[in-house]
């Protein structure tokens, strides 16, 4: 009950939020200066021939109005053709998403799977060698560029042993492991500073946790430390990192835009980058709009995630959103 | 026959590459069996660390360097780190002093206590009735409910029960109680004193009782000791150790933490009932939106209070915690809004004292800036001499010198911040004064001179004073007339001496019957 | 404990000032042109030199010297980091602060708008709006700077309502301050333990940003240095001439980490391990 | 999105390349060797395709993979050469007024269907509609026996380029989504971002070509990402690269061919914006620059300095006699600037498009040469959109870096400046020069015609009308495991003659 109040709660505000985040961005791409008619029919256009354009594309209707129909097509995913390769925006945005989403979930494994253990390895005993050794490594790791990071990595692989070949990609319909494997370097590339970035702060949160009062009287009800932190530290870390973990992953998103571009790979950030030397707006707010959505969805699933976790959350904390 | 032998113990604890620091100082004493032992001293004298080198629960930094620590005949320190854990529980049962953080919030209170039982490989079942069972022992009426309860949705005097619950669940011969009611209010002070002497009883149990509170200790303890310095000083029966003490220092303690208000030969103004009030409060309620959609929120709210406060006049406000003291002070000062009724200040100025030392004032800011932010909030345009000379008024007028101006709050004690706080509220010459619990973070000795202060204030200004506070001889010695709170309701108000003489409602019967306990 | 924690501080503080030192004697070589070599000056015959005594960190493909140029980067990184953050910083206290106080309404909305806004990824927005308003300069620090404004809201937010419910602000409010003058005088003092991180913490990630934007040609407009451009630039010739991106990336690197131990020394001094 | 290789940029410059096949006889023959068929080849490009529509299509990126599937009546070789193609002969009249041309017989479109006469006429007339050169044609229609005569409303001795315009079906209504044509290679699929896949089309006219089974026209980011899939063997040709990349090369692995584009990189000076439009403020610049450093800093020395119109590959229509007219002289610089009353120098603006990395290059050399006579140049980056619809189209810049590109015709190079002409961005205008390329269509005797090309280049270079800078030298790497690859001066990637190599 409460949990379902909770949610119903979270919903509200995030279809407030999308409501303003699609009025943002719809806003934004009407005041850019210049005229979406002009741009399109070239200089020679006769007056005739852009007032019939304008009223085509409906660019003579009242902003109001245009912005509902423009809402419309966001959600139903008809959001027009794109200027440049007369496709569908939609259809465009799709065929790159496996790369992007592929890159974001991988490198949002590896930031899970290798930030945890390093550091309860590190939280264990703050301070110690090993303590210490991973704080600065972290510090290093953060301070890393993922483009440069990729820069590295791609001259190290590819140059000097040959392995990795930059701009191979596999369709996940065709050879799904060989789609991952093509992946792997990039995301790696992309999660290391974020990598860095969770487990400070997880870090941080594990030495909190594990001066609490709870973690004391579980003490003296005989639990050993593993247990302890594997059954009250980890959980309660994890509540208090949930939102960095949420802002690391919209962090990803955009990590993945540079990095593909490094590694040549056919993603959102190319088409991105083509949107925007060609001035394609349809394209352009398609793609500013669908990633904020996902990173809407993102946060709202963080949310949901710590509500699941954090009794405390269902009635009053605030959430990311 | 005693269950604990504690010889020549010392401990010591190491940080980087200093001298280690000497916190247990050659510590010999015992526990007897089925007695309660009270264990007091000032923060820092190493009560707790005794407590948890018995226990075994240091810090990795601490060692002990000497001695022996014999539990049931076995010398605990000889153990494998897996044998002492699995004293814990079994033979020693603990509670702490914060239960609002004592239980983890992720879990339910039952698995919170499940997990005694599960370590120890006992089957599902019987785990819960066992707790189910336990849950009632320490006084729950529904104990099924309260297993299913997250601890944030059940009161502090419930979660310590829950912890006396797990502590006991395992029937350990030890039960070692550190400073357990020490964020309680007094009523639940009382219940959960009662408790553990029940259970004491009860189950046969022995009780290590830590304390910085020597009020608690009578009616409770058989035999106290008292700790300074990491040694133990003095130790007797607690009859001679309350009344007659033989140490010196625990003499002080006892100065300290006996606030005899009787004593101080206060005197007040005049007050003329007939004459009109300098505060009216009138049928005022609040409450707490909460969310988007205005829920309100049960809590801390208060509803249809009236009353009229008198030139001169020094009314007391008791109730125990949450019964809505403080929403009701926030109201009259102008931080919460009513959501009913009305507040007549009567063209008179409202002034405000806070409860906390600490943060009452502004760290970053000079005493000086604090007296004179009220004249600059109030728009009084004067002089810089003027303003001097009003600021050095009031700092004067609270027994604070001239030299307390140009220093931070960090550089002042709690008393002296106390004080500047009074002279902050006191500078725009308000006509009443609202304290709100202004000395229950001060010790005896400063809370003995912000009274004095009061009742001078009080005197000379003809100020009139709204009293908040838990402390009934405070009250009793303080206050003309008294209003009684419980759960956002006036229950009871009239004169002082007659409402605490012949209580008539519940509320008021359970505080005068804790202070009673804990004189 | 204690002490070994201020020992921490004062290592992570010394780490921290002498890599930004680094950067401040490239910003002040920069400035005074003390070196010889002009960084936009090319030169046919000084094609991809490798390190030497008369260029010190090589030449480019342009002839360009390598050295001059990352003094020349070091000067629009410090530029665009500290103006975008001063950007950001003002933005977020216009927004967090009468967020955090008044609550409420006027709260949901501005937090609503804010977190609005970091919905979209922050390099994305960055991009777009660098995009839409033309490469240049000006328009980077804005944008930057408005992508950052929320992060900083958030800070002010979190601390203005941890403050509220200090005495010393109710206290304040009983005395009818003025609420701009208890918002500045009595609140804001009180956060800059929270904010100096953010603000250090901020420039190090308006760097990297930064770089980001100007690897992908839309940030710092040639024929001016900035970092991430030359990393872009030096990218055809990794093998060739490594010289061009080892000393930039270094460079950059080198200034992140300075204000990453800063800011984590700033972090340890005012609040310890906890965060 | 950075193409280092400027030839990208033609596209819509050209004033209309079409496509069209070689009909030569020197290939092929009698000595077929079966082992030198089969196989697939990668070609590595950097720009996406977007139109197929052999009579719309602009972008030079989609020309080169379209030269090997549509062809016209006549077609270019490897020399820049005409050759008959789908037609085995024309014959022009003496007043160059029409064209008659013989149409092959025997050649089938990859639908399987005969070419007819009916084709000829339907592509020729779609064409003179849809591509402006070749408006001028009046008419167009069949003679008995297989001949199309072709019309023009005025006189054009220089038309016979243009006719390498496609033929392609008439039943085929959407040519842009189903490129049919007759050339070597049919077209099989494009995966956006990714790759054009082109095969071999078994009944090719021309019997013994092509050899391989199939062409991937496979898209990379840009130069540095398409190096490394070349080092890496993910793609065999690539024609993007930069002499030292080149030279990075592994020349056991690879064979570089380099030779000049017929592309002309110009610094470009609106000759109708102050202070460019003194001619003594043009000389200035020309004289202020230094061309063969440009060319060393951004071709690293692979490009021809220019100091006129029209690169030396043209051959008999450029005049060697032009060469080193504006030799660097810093010092008749500054007194041009002072006699055109700018002793201190100006500030100026150059624009240039920021996806093609050898512009901005010489953009930034060009402004640091500038500094040396007091000019403060700043450089200003577009994108590709903004520079075609501002700098080219409405021409409002001041001075611009861009290569134009061209059919392999000398009109076709130097036509853009006539006054008011479509291509002249640089604002030109000379009343003498107008006049004299009026004649060349009308010039029938090819002598003649070289002069009248030979003075209208003089009177470019001697108005300075901008500064030219070189044509940059296309390179291109093309693995061992492959043969017949050969170098077009334009752009080109024809792939019928490429064969895998004899182990």
């Amino acid at each position: 009950m409460e949990q379902a109040k909770y949610i119903g709660k979270r919903l509200v505000e995030l279809f407030l939020t999308l409501l303003v985040v699609s009025f943002l961005t719809f806003a934004a791409f009407s005041i850019i200066p210049g005229d979406t008619a002009s741009v399109m029919l070239g200089p020679n256009a006769t007056a005739e021939q852009l007032s019939a354009l304008r009223s085509q594309l409906g660019l003579d209707l009242p902003m109001s109005v245009r912005y509902l129909e423009w809402l419309k097509g966001a959600f139903t995913g008809d959001l027009g053709n794109s200027y440049a390769y007369s496709q569908p925006v939609i259809s465009l945005i799709t065929d790159r998403l496996p790369v992007t989403i592929g890159m974001s979930i991988l490198s949002l494994l590896m930031v899970l799977l290798i930030s945890y253990p390093m550091a309860i390895l590190s939280g264990r005993r703050p301070g110690s060698l090993s303590d210490n050794t991973l704080s600065v490594f972290g510090h290093v790791l953060f301070a890393l560029p993922p483009f440069v990071l990729s820069m590295l990595i791609i001259t190290l692989a590819s140059a000097a042993f040959g392995i990795y070949s930059v701009g191979r990609y596999v369709k996940p319909s065709s050879d799904f492991f060989g789609y991952l494997g093509c992946l792997l370097l990039p995301s790696f590339c992309i999660a290391l500073p974020k990598i860095a970035m969770t487990f400070k702060f997880l870090r941080a949160s594990i030495i909190e946790e594990k001066a609490s009062d709870y973690v004391r009287t579980s003490k003296s009800h005989g639990l050993s430390d593993v247990s302890i932190m594997f059954r009250h530290i980890l959980p309660n870390s994890t509540v208090s990192t949930i939102t960095v973990i949420s802002l690391v992953l919209s962090d990803i998103l955009g990590g993945s835009l540079i990095v593909e571009q490094v590694f040549n790979l056919p993603g959102l950030g190319r088409l991105l980058l083509a949107a925007i030397s060609r001035r394609d707006f349809p394209l352009l707010s398609g793609m500013v709009f669908y990633l904020a959505l996902i990173t809407v969805l993102l946060y709202f699933a963080a949310d949901i995630v710590s509500a699941l976790i954090d009794p405390r959350m269902r009635n009053n904390r605030e959430g990311t959103l | 026959m005693n269950i604990a032998e504690i010889r020549n113990l010392s401990m010591s604890i190491y940080s980087g590459k200093g001298v280690p620091a000497l916190i247990l100082d050659d510590l010999n004493f015992h526990i007897r069996e089925g007695e309660i032992l009270g264990l007091i001293g000032n923060s820092g004298s190493g009560k707790s660390m005794t407590a948890m080198t018995i226990a075994g629960l240091l810090p990795e930094s601490a060692q002990v360097t000497s001695g022996s620590i014999e539990i049931d005949g076995k010398d605990v320190l000889k153990l494998s780190a897996g044998e002492r854990r699995k004293l814990l529980g079994e033979e020693i049962g603990m509670i702490f002093q914060d239960p609002m953080t004592a239980l983890d919030p992720l879990e339910t209170v039952g698995k919170n206590l499940d997990e005694i039982l599960r370590i120890r490989n006992i089957p599902k079942e019987e785990r819960k009735s066992r707790i189910i069972s336990m849950l009632e022992t320490v006084g729950f009426i529904e104990p099924e409910r309260i297993y299913r309860s997250y601890p944030h949705q059940i009161s502090g005097g419930q979660r310590q029960r829950v912890l006396i619950a797990g502590a006991a669940l395992l029937k350990p011969k030890l039960l070692i109680a550190d400073e357990p009611t020490s964020s309680l209010d007094t009523v639940t002070t009382v219940s959960i004193l009662k408790l553990l002497k029940d259970i004491c009883i009860e189950m046969h149990m022995t009780i290590l009782f830590i304390s910085h509170d020597l009020s608690v200790v009578n009616n409770f303890c058989d035999r106290v000791m008292v700790m300074k310095d990491g040694k133990i000083i003095d130790s007797d029966n607690t009859e001679d150790i309350l009344h007659n003490p033989k140490n010196a220092f625990t003499a002080e303690l006892l100065t300290k933490a006996k606030l005899d208000p009787r004593s101080l030969g206060l005197e007040f103004s005049e007050v003329d009932p007939s004459g009109s009030p300098v505060l009216k409060v009138m049928d005022i309620a609040t409450a707490y939106r909460d969310g988007f959609f205005g829920r309100q929120r049960a809590k801390n709210t208060i509803e249809g209070i009236s009353f009229d406060l008198y030139p001169g006049e020094v009314m007391g406000l008791i109730g125990s915690s949450g019964c809505g003291k403080t929403t009701l002070a926030k109201t009259i000062c102008g931080l919460l809004k009513p959501t009913g009724g009305n507040i007549d200040h009567c063209s008179g100025k409202v002034g405000v004292v806070f409860q906390d030392p600490v943060s009452c004032l502004n760290p970053m800011h000079t005493i000086r800036w604090h007296l004179n932010e009220p004249l600059v909030a109030a728009g009084i345009k004067l002089t810089k001499e003027e303003r001097e000379k009003k600021i050095l008024e009031a700092i004067k007028a609270v027994g604070l010198e001239e030299k307390h101006l140009s220093r931070y709050p960090g550089r002042l004690s709690g008393g002296q911040r106390q004080r500047a706080a009074i002279a902050m509220c006191l500078i725009l010459e308000p006509s009443v004064m609202i304290a709100d619990e202004p000395f229950s973070s001060l010790d005896a000795s400063s809370a003995a001179s912000i009274l004095k202060l009061l009742s001078k204030i009080n005197r000379e200004r003809k100020t009139s004073i709204l009293l908040i506070s838990h402390n009934l001889r405070v009250v009793r010695t303080m206050c003309r007339r008294v209003l009684v709170m419980s759960r956002g309701h006036v229950v009871e108000e009239g004169m002082t001496e007659e409402v605490l003489k012949s209580p008539k409602a519940s509320a008021t019967k359970a505080l005068i019957d804790a202070e009673r306990q804990l004189s | 404990m204690r002490t070994s924690l201020q020992k921490k501080t004062r290592i992570y503080m010394a780490v921290g000032f002498s890599l930004l030192a680094v950067i401040l004697v490239a910003f002040v070589i920069s400035l005074t042109h003390l070196y010889v070599y002009d960084p936009n000056s090319t030169n046919a015959a000084a094609k991809l030199l490798p390190p030497s005594s008369d260029h010190l960190f090589g030449t480019d493909n342009l002839g360009r010297d390598v050295f001059a140029r990352c003094m020349e980067a070091s000067k629009y990184t410090l530029l665009v980091s500290f103006c975008g953050v001063f950007i950001a910083f003002v933005l977020g206290t216009l927004l967090g602060m009468p967020a955090g106080y008044f609550g409420g309404i006027t709260d949901k909305f501005i937090m609503l708008i804010s977190n609005s806004v970091m919905c979209f990824p922050g390099i994305l927005l960055a991009l777009v709006a660098v995009a839409v308003f033309g490469p240049s300069l000006f328009n980077v620090v804005w944008a930057l700077g408005l992508v950052f404004a929320p992060t900083f809201a958030r800070v002010y937010r979190t601390g203005v309502i941890g403050l509220s419910s200090k005495e010393y602000i109710l206290h304040a409010k009983v005395l009818k301050v003025n609420p701009m003058r208890i918002m500045l005088l009595h609140i804001f003092p009180n956060l800059v333990p929270q904010l100096l991180p953010a603000v250090v913490i901020g420039l190090a990630n308006m760097t990297l940003f930064e770089s980001g934007m100007s690897y992908l040609g839309l940030g710092v407009q040639p024929p001016h240095a900035s970092y991430g451009k030359m990393l872009a630039d030096a990218q055809s010739y990794m093998t060739m001439a490594p010289w061009l991106i080892v000393f930039p990336a270094l460079l950059l690197v080198i200034y992140v980490l300075g204000l990453y131990f800063l800011s984590e020394a700033a972090r340890l001094s005012f609040g310890g391990e906890r965060r | 999105m950075k193409n280092i290789s400027a030839k990208l940029i033609s596209g819509l410059l050209v004033l209309g390349l079409s496509v069209g096949l070689i009909s030569c006889a020197k290939k092929g023959g009698e000595n077929v060797d079966p082992s030198l068929y089969g196989g697939d080849a990668v070609v590595g490009i950097t720009q996406e395709p977007s139109v197929f529509d052999p009579h719309t299509v602009v972008a030079a990126g989609d020309k080169e993979i379209l030269f090997n599937v549509f062809e016209g009546l006549y077609k270019f070789d490897s020399e820049g050469k005409l050759n008959p193609c789908l037609a085995t002969d024309v014959e022009i009249s003496d007043d160059a007024s029409v064209y008659t041309f013989t149409i092959r017989e025997g050649v089938k479109f990859h639908n399987g269907n005969d070419m007819t006469i009916d084709d000829v006429i339907y592509s020729l007339n779609r064409a003179k509609e849809l591509v402006p050169d070749l408006a001028g044609i009046s008419e167009v229609k069949a003679l008995d026996d297989g001949r199309v005569e072709v019309t023009l409303s005025s006189p054009n001795s220089e038309l016979l380029s243009y006719f390498t315009v496609a033929i392609i079906p008439d039943e085929v209504e959407d040519i842009n989504a189903t490129p049919i044509g007759t050339g070597p290679f049919k077209f099989e699929s494009y995966d956006i971002g990714q790759s054009v896949v082109l095969t071999k089309n078994e009944d090719y006219w021309q019997e013994d070509l092509p050899y391989l089974d199939s062409v991937t026209f496979k898209i990379c980011a840009d130069m540095d990402a398409g190096f490394i899939e070349l080092q890496s063997g993910s793609i065999d040709i690539f024609p993007y690269l930069t002499m030292d990349k080149a030279n990075e090369l592994d020349t056991n692995e690879f064979t570089i061919q380099s030779k000049g584009s017929n592309m002309v990189q110009i610094f470009a000076l609106n000759n109708a914006v102050a202070p460019f439009d003194d001619i003594r403020v043009r000389e200035a610049i020309n004289y202020a620059i230094n061309r063969d450093d440009i060319i060393t800093l951004t071709m690293d020395g692979a490009g021809l300095p220019l100091t006129t119109a029209m690169s030396p590959v043209m051959g008999d229509a450029y005049d060697t006699s032009l060469d080193g007219t504006f030799d660097q002289d810093i010092e008749t610089a500054k007194n041009l600037l002072a006699e055109a009353g700018y002793p201190d120098g100006f500030d100026m603006t150059i624009t240039v498009p920021s996806n093609y990395i050898i512009h901005v290059n010489t953009a930034i050399a060009l402004a640091d040469q500038l500094s040396q006579v007091g000019i403060n140049a700043t450089i200003e980056q577009v994108d590709w959109a903004t520079w075609l619809d501002d700098t080219y189209t409405n021409t409002n810049y001041e001075s611009t870096v861009i290569a134009l590109t061209s059919n392999y015709a000398p009109y076709d190079v130097i036509a853009r400046y006539q006054t008011g002409a479509d291509g002249n961005f640089i604002n030109y205008s000379n009343p003498e020069f107008d006049e004299i390329i009026a004649q060349i269509p009308l010039t029938t005797d090819e002598g003649e015609k070289m002069e009248l090309y030979h003075d209208l280049l003089a009177i470019l270079t001697e108005d300075a009308a901008s500064c030219y800078l070189q044509d940059p030298y296309s390179t291109v790497a093309v693995s061992n495991r492959l043969e017949g690859y050969e170098l077009y001066p334009m752009y080109v990637q024809d792939m019928s003659t490429v064969h895998l190599a004899q182990q």
